[in-house]
């Protein structure tokens, strides 16, 4: 087994392991209890695994074909950028139109900031 | 594959269908949506599947898969992006003029 | 309710330009690789989107001051024209041509028909799709 | 190399797009239309004699020879088809100028009209059945807009129907020709009348024709015509008679192209099923006829009548009935044309819709209610209008095969035919007049205008029927023979 | 050139009318229109004795000659006879109308209508060419619907050109279904080439059904039993319309309809028991049912129909000869033949005349009623002696023209008895007995017309006006007519040999002599012969009966009302009205889910039941590519986000699902080597769900479907039925691969078009126009878009086209 | 073997795709749906990665950038559409 095909084991690897994240992300949106929770699970890991995956595939053409994907950086580097912020997004939009939280949370030290402690206060705009 | 696509494509079909056979504007929309999907897939099916390589000339030495159905399907993707876009605003016009989406309120007869 | 966009727009700054040269590489990659006028057309358009969901139509128009039914319709005119352009050399209607042209500071180029082609139906994918999620943004 | 075919098609389309920059001079928008619209014509009657003289003409986009690339053809059955088209399209918009109004005309009224012929031209003269679905969706989307068009409360309901039945005839049309790609591996239509000739025409091969001729069927109004009635009586006037005179007629077309060109060898199946379609569509529009209230939807089913009439040439198959159907189709794209214009101007008149209660209208208008007359006896068949000589080539050519129930069925349908628009005729242009002096409203010049062409039309066609026989009868040759068009197509050593 | 001049002249009449209505407002129209018949029957007058020789005159014009359909205009015996009564008959009623219409009416419309019909009819019968014949033919419904409307602001007026038209049209298209089949079994459209080729045509299996469908033009025209009920209704058209029109000559068209094919059908025994049977029914029901007439017109209109079947029946029975071919012996059967043509124009004479003294009465006393009218004799003298002459020649007296012809009519019946063809040994006593009756009635209703008219007490309250005389132009008109009515009485075979024996000869064209076949017409025989003891007992028994009317008229009401054949008429329209709106409303209800029913039915039930007909569904996975695992799960999501669809309550999640639907689909295009497409599909997918999102920001929650289990029932069986249908057919067509793709052409790209990405060179040079087209389709839907959102109705603006 | 792996990731891919549709489906909220939206999204991204390898091809490497993109749009338009109702303002609020 060449140096070659061992670095492609290697990055066949990481996709795999992109892979396995990938699955425990999808199962914590399951089973995590709320929304923001779940978000976590979603954004995080995924990204992780994702960018496993990604950077996988870029070794694997590199050392095969000696091919050095410009778009596979590129798109490591967007969703580098973007996954954080689409994932605040959609939590900040979540927050903002009153999804609950699970029961058990602790304190949401949020609300009466946004919202003041009015609660019976339910026009958005 | 090419007839387990067949057999998706027949209920992504039947679905639609179903969904076309409803009384709510936009159900009937969405399964005309379905629809176009199910039509895309059964005409890359018909082209063959997995019969050769991606049609993109110099990447590969194998022969290429069809390439025909594929600007076949390109083409059709463009023109029902360009007709669902309209009968959506179409449909949420008439939701604003008329008032319902649903299609047993809206009545018919057209000397009423 | 006051909304902070800061990280928002800020990112979205960045993105947009990412996604502009994107949208013209595949523009321009068509004829060899997967991309063309209609997906380099879609992505410039999906650009443009961007920024009319990130800051708010008035605030793009005053740096986008297009009407785009008029980028569409010129789009259309675009590639018909080049189509229309092989009538007068007595070609089959749409026939392309190309050829090796020696641009001063580029050097020898190759320039084919095609390209316009594309550019006709990149402009009036942009057109057609701001215009028509214009048209359902504005309606009130 | 005949460049000239495309012209019917893409003037059209680059004088849309050229009014769309000109959309606040309202008079030019109209005098550029207009002039675009006789411009095709010309263009047509030149094709037409050039195919006399070179037979029929092929034009190969970008020069790729067929089966492989794009091709325009142009015979005598699609020409005279494109010039109909035209002349009816250039009257409506006569019709048009003075009554459709501003608001409509700064909408982009005359480039989707435009865009509407174009896409008619197109599906008569494409030799690519892909394009062909491509010509129908140019021309559905621009009549998608032509309905919708105004905003009106019934005209959002009936116009989101008619749009949402055509989009799922489309993409069933996607799906037979998915099937047929899947089959013969080509889209070329004489390649494809060429292989399906090669083996036979296999059941498999009919059973693919079959989807095809649903698709069409619904789009032609052949027993599937049930979006046509509402969806016709919707839009403004000039827009009703422009579909009623154009759509309808397109997948007419269609049908004839897709079974005498394409599957021609099993008429057993697909020739006695049209048979039986079209008789069961003469009913259906007789009964429709004879119910109607509302003289909107009296014309409407007369349209139903008149596809299931041409279709029974179809099913007939011979080449008097061919040609009987090709002056039949002219005469009906004309004759439905005025029918509707007129219909739409009597409600424009007086404000009702109901045929009882209007009355006397000839003491107001009588050049009007003459034309209505005319009208009427063309679409009953009397001679010598337009009607009478493609009823007479279709009836001879059901005598010759003995269809003699498609006969009676035909024949009979004019009765009907003539019963329903004679009701009109005694009880709205006859009569006591309902309209004072003072109230009458005056009839648009430019309206008057159109009718009088149509009605030119209609006396020409039949008096004149000899004028365009050899045309016709080129067509119906062509349509009989297939063979001649596919050499044209595959074997001319260009 | 005469002959087409004769045809044109009425038309080019027509047509400058207008010009001089407004050009000579002072004088009556009727003095100009009045030139054109006189003309017309001057010059074809001057062609009877060239005709009498036997001449015949035929010239071509060229119309479609593709199709066989030319002018051919043919003056023979026949045509003369006809065009003399239309030209002669059309001046006399021109002449009368100038008195009887004021120049109040719409005098430009009535002569315009007059002479296109004047035109229409001399071209039907100096037509060669069967399609030119129809042309004329529907011309001469299409002008008699105008001048019955001509008063259009009556009811009764509107409603009696409807049924006229209807059933006039619907005749006429049967016939031109026949002459079709005629043509087919000859090839020519000419009478005088089918004559030609007789046995071809007799040969045919076409020839009865042609037959039917002829006649059944001709009896529509003609009035025959049962479509005679138009007639009466045609009453009310103006008087001189009623006179030229209902009685002399349209109505004959279709006599010379049967006259001008006798000898292509003639002799056929189908032909023979239709034509004279019918035509004796039409005799027998027509003078029965005027006796019951109160209004003189309806009561003539009856006679009108009567004696049309009285002409028709002569026709029938002179087809016999035809049969039996030429001898000695079978001459006599001929005298049928030469009966009806005597008694056509003895009609036309008598029936005009009768016609005009009802338009003077009605004219001069403002009612037609006989029960209002009576006791004019003195008033009106000269109008009374037209009546009696009128009505003895109808009645079949002498010394008038109508005696002869009725006497022959009865020799016709008796001779016909003794043949022993068609079944007559047994039926042929029929034809007497029944012709006998019908006389009896006849003359009692010429007695109503003359006693209860003249004779009896005045009842001047209850007419309109006070009565008087007419002016003398009323009288002249009817006065020539019966001027003839006598004179032919006098000199009955002048009219024989110049007019007659040349007609006859153009009926029997295959008999050698037209001499022999003019028999001479005598009041007299020098015996007492059947045909007298016949008009004997007319004449008794119709005296008896007149006297005793007021007790058997009763009768007439045993007959129900319900089944009158216009109770009929009435029914059958009105059922038809109402079984097709029933019908119509019921499937046509303006739901879209029912239409997409029928339109999914239909599929399934043509593809479907065509499919498992011919046996053409197939399965063979062999050549089927590997299924990975992971694909299996793709689809298996696909599955699943498309049945979510159905049941989710939200329309977001709608949206979304749809939004994975895309997305996998886009997998697939990745999976199968499709790149552009994959990146194409992902972009529009998501546009379109923003659309989605963007569109239904407004709309509610979706409401569950309040339809019954029975209905969601029937929805999925379709629906399955639908997949299941389009999943056989495809698996069909996937096993199907006779042919190579002709895509392989396009694999060499980069050398054709100078681009390595095939799909895309397709898309932008192999099949650049689809592209374009799409670029286009794009672009409507652009502007459509923003249409749809700008223009927007005027609030409170729902004008009736939007009803 | 690399293909074995390649294939078996994949497989977890699309179980995990699948995982994610049974959120969008169930919800329960508009977020949860938009954010398990975004995960079958960046899941495909990694899927298309490994098809790439396994089909030997570099065609495919656009569409991973572009459903980059679009998931990035498309997570913005969800939560100002969650968060204000609407999606393009025609004029900002502050």
């Amino acid at each position: 087994m060449s140096v070659n095909q061992l670095i492609e084991l290697l990055a066949a690897l990481l996709i795999l392991f992109g892979a396995v994240i990938s699955v425990i992300s999808a199962f914590g949106m399951i089973r995590l209890p709320d929304v923001y929770t779940r978000s976590h699970a979603a954004t995080k890991s995924a990204t992780l695994s994702v960018l496993s995956c990604l950077l996988g595939a870029f070794i694997y053409f590199w050392i095969h074909d000696g091919f050095v994907s410009i778009r596979l950086i590129l798109g490591i580097v967007f969703v580098f950028i973007t996954a954080p912020v689409a994932g605040h997004l959609v939590c900040r939009a979540a927050y903002r139109s009153r999804v609950p939280l699970a029961e058990g949370s602790g304190e949401d030290a949020l609300k009466p900031v946004l919202f003041g402690n009015d609660e019976s206060e339910n026009d958005m705009k | 594959m090419e007839s387990l696509m067949i057999i998706l494509v027949g209920i992504l079909v039947a679905i639609a269908t179903y969904l076309i056979l409803s009384r709510s504007v936009f159900r009937v929309i969405m399964g005309t949506a379905i629809l176009s999907h199910a039509v895309h897939l059964l005409l890359l099916t018909v082209g063959g599947l997995k019969k050769g390589d991606v049609p993109i000339i110099g990447q590969a030495d194998e022969a290429f898969t069809d390439a025909l159905p594929q600007a076949l399907i390109l083409t059709a993707i463009v023109i029902s992006f360009a007709v669902t876009a309209f009968l959506l605003v179409l449909a949420y016009r008439m939701y604003l003029t008329n008032g319902t989406d649903d299609f047993s309120q809206l009545g018919g007869k057209s000397d009423e | 309710m006051k909304v902070n966009d800061v990280i928002l727009k800020t990112v979205v700054r960045m993105v947009v330009f990412i996604v502009l040269t994107f949208g013209m590489y595949l523009f321009f990659a068509g004829h060899n690789a997967p991309g063309g006028g209609f997906i380099g057309g879609l992505v410039l358009g999906s650009a443009i989107v961007l920024l009319y969901l990130t800051y708010d139509i008035e605030t793009v128009h005053k740096g986008m001051p297009f009407d785009f039914k008029k980028v569409a319709a010129l789009g259309v005119l675009l590639a018909t024209g080049t189509a229309i352009g092989s009538l007068f050399f007595d070609a089959p209607f749409l026939t392309q041509t190309d050829g090796y042209f020696t641009i001063p500071i580029l050097g020898e180029k190759h320039l084919s028909t095609v390209v316009l082609f594309e550019a006709g139906v990149a402009l009036t994918v942009i057109g057609t799709l701001v215009t028509i999620i214009l048209s359902i943004s504005e309606d009130e | 190399m005949n460049n000239i075919i495309v012209l019917p098609m893409i003037v059209p389309i680059i004088t849309a797009i050229f009014l769309v920059f000109l959309r606040d001079s309202i008079k030019l928008q109209r005098i550029i239309s207009l002039i675009t619209m006789v411009f095709v014509a010309v263009v047509s009657i030149v094709l037409l004699q050039l195919i006399q003289t070179e037979g029929i003409l092929r034009l190969d986009f970008s020069g790729w020879a067929p089966p492989f690339g794009i091709l325009f053809v142009a015979d005598s059955f699609a020409v005279l088809l494109v010039l109909t088209a035209s002349i009816v399209t250039a009257i409506c918009l006569i019709y048009a100028f003075s009554t459709i109004g501003p608001r409509h005309e700064r909408m982009f009224f005359y480039p989707f009209v435009l865009l509407l012929v174009a896409g008619v031209n197109g599906s008569f003269l494409t030799g690519d059945i892909f394009n062909l679905f491509v010509c129908f969706e140019v021309m559905l989307l621009a009549s998608f807009a032509l309905i919708a068009l105004g905003g009106e409360k019934f005209q959002l309901r009936e116009a989101l129907k008619y749009v949402l039945i055509n989009i799922v005839a489309s993409w069933m049309f996607l799906l037979a020709l998915a099937y047929l790609y899947g089959t013969l591996k080509t889209l070329n239509m004489a390649h494809i009348s060429q292989r399906v000739a090669e083996v036979g025409q296999e059941p498999i091969l009919t059973l693919v024709s079959l989807v095809f001729l649903i698709v069409f069927a619904l789009k032609a109004g052949l027993l599937l015509f049930f979006w046509l009635p509402g969806s016709y009586s919707v839009p403004p006037t000039v827009v009703q008679a422009l579909f009623a005179a154009l759509l309808t007629k397109v997948g007419i077309y269609a049908l004839f192209r897709t079974f005498t060109l394409m599957f021609p060898f099993d008429p057993e199946v697909t020739h006695t099923l049209i048979g039986i379609m079209a008789g069961l569509t003469i009913i259906a529009g007789c009964m429709g006829a004879l119910s109607g209230h509302d003289v909107r939807t009296i014309a409407t089913y007369n349209v139903v009548i008149g596809v299931g009439f041409i279709l029974l040439a179809l099913a007939i198959g011979t080449e008097e009935a061919m040609a009987g159907a090709v002056y039949y189709l002219i005469h009906d794209m004309i004759a439905k044309a005025l029918l509707f214009l007129i219909i739409g101007t009597m409600v424009f008149l007086t404000g009702e819709i109901v045929v009882k209660n209007m009355s006397g209208l000839i003491r107001n208008y009588p050049l009007f209610g003459w034309l209505y007359f005319i009208v009427m006896c063309a679409l009953v068949g009397i001679p010598p209008l337009s009607g009478f000589i493609g009823k007479v080539l279709i009836g001879q050519g059901a005598v010759e095969t003995g269809s003699y129930v498609l006969l009676a069925l035909g024949f009979g349908s004019s009765v009907i035919v003539l019963y329903s628009l004679l009701r009109i005729f005694l009880a709205s242009f006859f009569g006591e007049t309902s309209i004072s002096e003072d109230d009458k409203k005056p009839i648009p010049r430019g309206a008057m205008v159109s009718f009088m062409l149509f009605a030119l039309c209609i006396v020409g066609l039949g008096v004149g029927a000899e004028g365009i026989a050899v045309y016709v009868n080129d067509a119906a040759y062509t349509l009989v023979n297939p063979s001649v068009y596919v050499d044209a197509i595959l074997n001319a050593n260009e | 050139m005469i002959v087409a001049f004769s045809i044109m002249l009425p038309f080019i009449a027509a047509a400058l009318i207008p010009f001089i209505y407004r050009r000579f407002k002072n004088i009556h129209l009727g003095w100009f229109v009045l030139v054109v018949p006189a003309v017309l029957f001057t010059l074809l007058a001057s062609y009877i004795p060239r005709i009498a020789n036997g001449e015949t005159f035929v010239k071509t014009y060229e119309w479609i000659p593709t199709f066989g359909i030319n002018i051919t205009t043919y003056l023979d015996g026949l045509s003369m006879i006809f065009s003399l009564l239309i030209t002669g008959v059309g001046s006399l009623v021109i002449l009368y109308s100038i008195f009887y219409l004021s120049t109040k009416e719409s005098l430009h419309h009535f002569y315009c209508y007059l002479l296109l019909f004047m035109g229409a009819m001399l071209g039907v019968v100096l037509s060669d060419n069967l399609m030119v014949l129809y042309v004329f033919w529907e011309l001469t419904s299409v002008s008699s619907f105008l001048l019955i409307a001509f008063w259009h602001h009556r009811k009764a007026s509107r409603a009696g050109a409807r049924k006229a038209m209807i059933i006039t049209v619907s005749g006429g298209v049967a016939m031109l279904a026949g002459f079709l089949m005629l043509y087919v079994a000859s090839g020519t459209f000419s009478i005088r080439e089918i004559i030609a080729n007789l046995e071809v045509v007799q040969a045919s299996a076409l020839f009865v059904p042609a037959m039917l469908l002829v006649l059944l033009g001709a009896f529509t025209k003609s009035a025959q039993f049962p479509f005679h009920i138009w007639l009466p209704d045609a009453m009310e058209a103006p008087t001189p319309v009623s006179a030229y029109l209902h009685s002399a000559t349209m109505v004959k068209a279709g006599i010379y309809l049967v006259a001008r094919t006798t000898p292509i059908f003639g002799g056929h025994e189908v032909w023979f028991w239709t034509v004279s049977g019918v035509g004796i029914l039409t005799l027998f029901w027509g003078s029965f049912n005027a006796v019951k007439q109160f209004d003189l017109k309806a009561l003539l209109a009856y006679s009108t129909i009567s004696q049309l079947g009285l002409i028709m029946s002569l026709f029938g029975l002179g087809s016999a000869a035809l049969h039996l071919g030429y001898a000695s012996d079978t001459v006599i059967y001929t005298q049928a033949t030469f009966a009806a043509l005597f008694h056509l124009i003895n009609h036309s004479t008598f029936k005009g005349a009768l016609f005009m003294m009802v338009g003077i009465v009605d004219h001069e006393v403002g009612t037609r009623d006989i029960r209002r009218l009576g006791g004019l004799m003195a008033l009106m003298p000269f109008t009374f002696t037209i009546a009696v002459i009128g009505s003895f020649s109808m009645a079949g007296l002498p010394p008038f023209n109508g005696f002869l012809s009725k006497e022959m009519f009865f020799a016709a019946t008796v001779n016909i008895m003794q043949l022993n063809i068609f079944s007559l040994d047994n039926f042929g006593l029929i034809f007497p007995v029944v012709a006998w009756i019908a006389s009896i009635f006849t003359f009692v209703y010429c007695a109503i017309i003359v006693m209860r008219t003249f004779f009896g007490k005045i009842q001047p309250d209850r007419l309109e006006k006070p009565p008087h005389e007419a002016p003398i132009g009323m009288l002249i008109s009817p006065y020539i007519l019966i001027t003839f009515v006598v004179g032919i009485f006098i000199f009955p075979n002048v009219l024989g040999h110049y007019i007659l024996q040349p007609a006859m000869a153009s009926i029997y064209p295959m008999f050698p002599s037209s001499e022999e076949l003019t028999p001479h017409i005598a009041a007299w025989h020098g015996y007492i012969n059947t045909e007298l003891w016949m008009t004997f007992g007319v004449i008794v028994f119709g005296i008896l009966l007149y006297r005793t009317l007021k007790k058997w008229r009763p009768m007439y009401q045993i007959f129900p009302q319900k089944y009158t054949f216009n109770a009929i008429y009435e029914r059958i329209i009105g059922s038809g009205e109402s079984y097709s709106s029933r019908i119509t409303n019921r499937y046509m209800n303006g739901h879209l889910s029912y239409y997409f029913i029928y339109i999914y039915v239909f599929f399934i039930a043509v593809l479907a039941g065509y499919a498992l007909y011919a046996d053409v569904l197939s399965w063979d996975p062999s050549k089927d590519s590997a299924i990975e695992p992971y694909e299996l799960i793709l689809v298996f999501v696909m599955v699943f986000a498309a049945g979510a669809i159905l049941f989710a309550k939200q329309r977001i999640t709608v949206v979304l699902l749809n939004g994975v639907l895309g997305y996998s689909v886009a997998f697939f295009f990745v999976l199968f080597r499709a790149p552009d497409l994959a990146l194409t599909q992902l972009v529009v997918e998501s546009i379109t769900t923003a659309l989605f999102l963007l569109a239904f920001k407004y709309l509610p929650k979706i409401q569950p479907e309040k339809v019954s289990n029975s209905i969601k029932i029937t929805k999925a069986m379709i629906s399955i039925a639908v997949g299941a249908t389009v999943t056989l057919i495809g698996l069909a067509v996937m096993n199907y691969d006779k042919f190579e793709p002709i895509s392989a052409y396009f694999e060499d790209a980069y050398n054709l078009a100078g681009g390595k990405n095939i799909v895309n060179t397709i898309l932008g040079d192999f099949r650049a126009f689809d592209t374009m087209l799409e670029v286009v389709v794009l672009f409507i839907a652009g502007l459509g878009v923003y249409t749809l959102i700008k223009l927007k109705a005027k609030k409170g603006d729902t004008d009736v086209e939007s009803k | 073997m690399i293909n074995t792996i390649l294939n078996m990731s994949l497989f977890l891919f699309m179980i995990a795709i699948a995982i994610s549709l049974f959120r969008v489906i169930k919800g329960p909220s508009l977020p949860d749906r938009a954010i398990a939206l975004d995960t079958i999204g960046v899941n495909l991204i990694s899927a298309i990665a490994i098809v790439s390898i396994v089909l030997k091809t570099k065609a495919f490497l656009e569409a991973i950038l572009i459903l980059g993109i679009l998931s990035f749009i498309g997570t913005i338009a969800f939560s100002k559409y969650i968060e204000r109702g609407v999606i393009v303002e025609r004029k900002s609020a502050d």
